[in-house]
């Protein structure tokens, strides 16, 4: 399954085993992957806990074409992107993307194109708890 | 004609009074299902649109049975 | 351990696991990693089995070098390199890098420069064994 | 002085005859030693060098106890 949205924590590491043993074994050289893992502080603030909004039915289509976008720019095999939403804590993953192909330059590529491509377009947003318990909506993304 | 309308995020609890639903004889533009949907008539410019789940301009028109949403920048990843 | 040379085949799904265990949690919120496979073909041909020499003592001090220099240039929080050696199956890992650091743009630069040096300057060297029963060295790397 | 020798992956196969140690007198390049451990005087222009771990040049000099090793270009990862 190429898009996954998790409303509890997941495992990178378990899922990205899945995606590769999916594929024919022999049949790619390259696995690029990355993990968005949300940390204990942000802008210099402590924070404690975050809640991820989506748009149900759009994001899961957006994250569907940016998968699509990436096959039509590179020549890879297989590619994944899987987001958390709902509430999280800090070390969980927020979000997994990984790509195989044959050689690597297309799976570091488009790797991270899936990235750019989803924290640009992808309709999630992040609320932020603080250490004194306030809560506020992450303004905008940080540039990749 | 009746028009679907959402907020996410910090829109969403903006416009707490902001209607779910329009109906509206003739045509609408996205701008102006913002206008009768809350009570801040002038649309804020770092509010991005939606129409049956595509991104759309404010000035784009809006057809009978469409779902409008209208939500801040993504800040997801 | 920042590298780690395999004479047996390993999982990169649990290394890399371990990796991110050994960090503070919610220290780091971006994680880019790279898994090179072995394929079943090469060239045009058909390829069975493979062994991977190294230079022993030699290969560890690169790959220690190669990683001091991602993290001259990138500031990045941990760095992971693990190479297998000895004879080796079509589907098995040859290597996993990976980059943990607070942004994405340092963990996929770093993730990736780890490939492209440790290609240009380990001293690994691949000899396959083809589905005729011939061997030959690989001559080159492809290009990153 | 006794120099250390050592071939790797298709250099140690080409040269099965390719001598572990060299002794000598004087200071030597790593070229020279390539052509006292070997039966085939000139090197390779794409044969690899190194001195104790450490890549070296043809031309660079020797010394007594230094572990000198050729290889082909490298294929890893």
């Amino acid at each position: 399954m190429a898009v996954q949205l998790h409303d509890e924590s997941f495992d990178p590491a378990r899922l990205l085993a899945e995606f590769e043993t999916s594929l024919p074994v022999g049949s790619f050289g390259a696995t690029a992957s990355f993990v968005g893992t949300m940390r204990n502080h942000n802008e210099g603030d402590s924070v404690t806990a975050m809640t991820l909004e989506h748009y149900p039915g759009m994001t899961e289509k957006q994250l569907e074409e940016v998968i699509q976008d990436a096959r039509q720019q590179w020549n890879i095999i297989d590619a994944l992107i899987v987001h958390r939403v709902g509430d999280i804590l800090p070390g969980q993953p927020i979000v997994l993307t990984a790509v195989c192909s044959a050689h690597r330059a297309a799976a570091f590529d488009a790797c991270r194109f899936l990235m750019e491509a989803l924290k640009s377009r992808a309709t999630f947003w992040k609320k932020e708890t603080l250490a004194n318990g306030e809560s506020r909506w992450v303004e905008k993304n940080t540039p990749g | 004609m009746a028009i679907k309308v959402r907020f996410f995020a910090s829109l969403r609890e903006q416009q707490p009074d902001g209607l779910s639903q329009i109906e509206a004889e003739g045509v609408l533009t996205v701008a102006q299902v913002w206008e009768r949907a809350t009570s801040t008539p002038l649309m804020p410019e770092n509010v991005l649109c939606s129409v049956n789940l595509e991104h759309r301009e404010p000035g784009e028109p809006v057809s009978d049975g469409d779902e409008v949403a209208f939500f801040p920048p993504v800040t997801g990843g």
